[in-house]
């Protein structure tokens, strides 16, 4: 702490303005690659030729002034520098018998590659921008006409569509109220008001089929449909305590009577 | 190619362009506004010395008969598109509809009982039938006006048409199937309601159940 | 006038229009439309069994050196003001976002890379791509999505649009300033790095990038 507190009282103002003027920079620059291809320019050659190992020192040397200067660097830079460290080291020893992985110099290489690519494509954007541009150089058309789009519409039914309506029309004749049509069923309703009426004079256990009406019996429709009737208005009158319901077995008559006590 | 352009700038300090890169600057100008552009607007974006009235005259000789032509709107003017060819810009979208269920059935009913009057049909649909209907059947050219009814009022009748039989790939409205042959085919799916045989003017009908209704 | 068009129109459904008066219908489209228009979109919407390839070849010697020109865009054509006399539109320039430098280096490295992943313009910039960079140049229309790589995790791709090659006057990507060069010098190569690799060890499978384009 104290060696700290030390360091910056001797630091002298030139000092401080490169210190600051570093961190101006290195928000200036896009990166550790960036800051490499800056380094790389520093060289003086072409990109192609730059000593990979120069840069390398170079590099180390601005995070070790970084660091010294107490100057956050963000972790990137940080692992760029481990990496050049490593590169630095493969690119000064011999290769150990038997090392696995790329070469010092397959790896010196590929950075340089990089290098060149970054700044090709920073060529090539300066050229694109550099194009006569529209709306700036050139112009499209002013007062564009927009294409109207006019709806037209077409109608289309089939023949079978035609005699399908047709059939629908004419069937529509023997279509009349339901009730008109009922002649052959009974309703639930229709057998409790008559269940209700006549249950009082049967005594005692009486077949609900003796509660079908008088000529419903004969045909084969109107018995079904007043059977069902019947039964349901006997579940309904025994559901209201109004009757007691037994059958003997399956399909046994059914059988219904007062209840004695209502 | 924009440093030909400074040359040429700096070379209008002392003479206008030729009558021709005039004519371009025009050219250039007209194509680009957003809206017709004056003698004088053109004056002033043009090199000092030109003569933009002249070269609207030459510009509009020589656009004459071309897709597009110079036109003058106002005390400005403007690049159109060629008045013949306006049918370049409406884009036609053809949509399909299938006919109302109202329209279908008028047309079957007028199909099959013509000559047929108004009252007749809604006679037959139980409900009545709008002009709607009938203008869009009329505009389709499928039916047409018939001859009038020799009944109190002279009723007008309508009757199918050319077209109809066309569209339907019919020979004549006798063609049309009746309903038992329909049934026959498959193409009605219908149960006779049990046990009734209702009386009809047309005895294949009577046979049509209640039963089509619910299936829609 | 009108009536001439109908009888053309007419006759058109058996012949197609003389050669000059198709060129006349191309012009009046090209003029009507702002944006690009397909060869086929000019099909469309000219008579049957016109010729607008044709038509344009005609259209576009005609144009030459005048002050609008016809021009290629990618698969399509349009009318455009000359290059030289921009500075006549001082009124027409539109003033455009500045777009930063991360932008405009993205959009180089896409255009000249394309298809393109984004951990491929990562690698090539050094430094991560910001989701506004990308957003401003899909928002501009530069840049759209194209198809996904078949590299694991399928990630997807940036190519350039048709409003990408209208803007910088471009007829297609081949025709991109300095491409033959930069491909001879291997520089648009998608050269994996070495081994254990650099901070981004992404796996680029496949010397696809780039080539593909010419492909299409």
């Amino acid at each position: 702490m104290a060696d700290d507190d030390f360091q910056e009282d001797v630091l002298s103002v030139s000092e401080r303005m490169a210190a600051e003027a570093l961190i101006i920079d290195v928000d200036g620059y896009e990166g550790p690659l960036d800051l490499l291809l800056t380094m790389a320019r520093t060289q003086k050659v072409d990109l192609r030729k730059v000593s990979v190992l120069q840069l390398a020192e170079q590099y180390l040397a601005f995070v070790e002034q970084a660091r010294h200067l107490r100057i956050e660097l963000a972790a990137d830079y940080l692992v760029m520098a481990a990496w050049l460290a490593f590169l630095k080291s493969r690119l000064l020893l011999p290769p150990e018998p038997g090392e696995q992985g790329p070469s010092g110099e397959d790896l010196a290489a590929h950075l340089a590659f990089q290098l060149e690519r970054l700044q090709a494509m920073r060529d090539a954007a300066a050229k694109l921008m550099a194009r006569d541009q529209m709306g700036r150089d050139f112009f499209a058309r002013g007062i564009p006409e927009e294409v109207s789009r006019v709806r037209r519409v077409t109608y289309t039914a089939t023949l079978l569509d035609l005699m399908q309506a047709y059939a629908r029309i004419r069937t529509k004749d023997e279509f009349r109220p339901f009730v008109m049509d009922r002649d052959a069923v009974m309703t639930m309703e229709e057998a409790l008001d008559r269940m209700r009426g006549l249950i009082g004079f049967a005594g005692d256990w009486t077949d609900i089929m003796s509660y079908i009406p008088e000529g419903w019996e004969m045909d084969p429709g109107r018995r079904r449909s007043a059977t069902a009737a019947n039964f349901a208005a006997s579940l309904q009158l025994a559901k209201e305590g109004q009757v007691e319901i037994r059958q003997g077995e399956v399909f046994a008559p059914i059988q219904i009577r007062k209840k004695p006590n209502v | 190619m924009s440093d030909d352009t400074e040359f040429e700038q700096e070379e209008s300090l002392f003479e206008a362009p030729p009558m021709g890169e005039q004519e371009r600057m025009v050219e250039a100008v007209l194509f680009a506004s957003a809206a017709p552009v004056t003698v004088a607007e053109l004056a002033a974006r043009m090199p000092h010395g030109s003569d933009p009235a002249e070269a609207l005259v030459h510009l509009r000789k020589r656009y004459e008969g071309r897709g597009v032509n110079l036109v003058r709107v106002g005390d400005s003017w403007a690049m159109r598109t060629a008045h013949d060819l306006g049918f370049l810009m409406h884009k036609e979208v053809v949509e399909t509809r299938k006919l109302s269920r109202a329209a279908i059935e008028t047309l079957a009913i007028i199909s099959y009982h013509q000559p047929v009057t108004r009252a007749e049909i809604e006679e037959i649909r139980g409900v009545s039938v709008s002009r709607g209907t009938v203008d869009q059947l009329l505009e389709l050219e499928w039916i047409r006006f018939g001859r009038r009814k020799m009944t109190p009022g002279r009723p007008v009748t309508f009757v199918v048409t050319q077209s109809f039989l066309d569209h339907f790939g019919l020979e004549s409205a006798r063609d049309l199937p009746g309903l038992k042959e329909l049934r026959a085919a498959g193409l009605l799916d219908n149960r006779p309601p049990p046990g009734i045989g209702l009386p009809d003017d047309e005895d294949e009908a009577g046979e049509d159940g209640q039963s089509e209704m619910f299936e829609e």
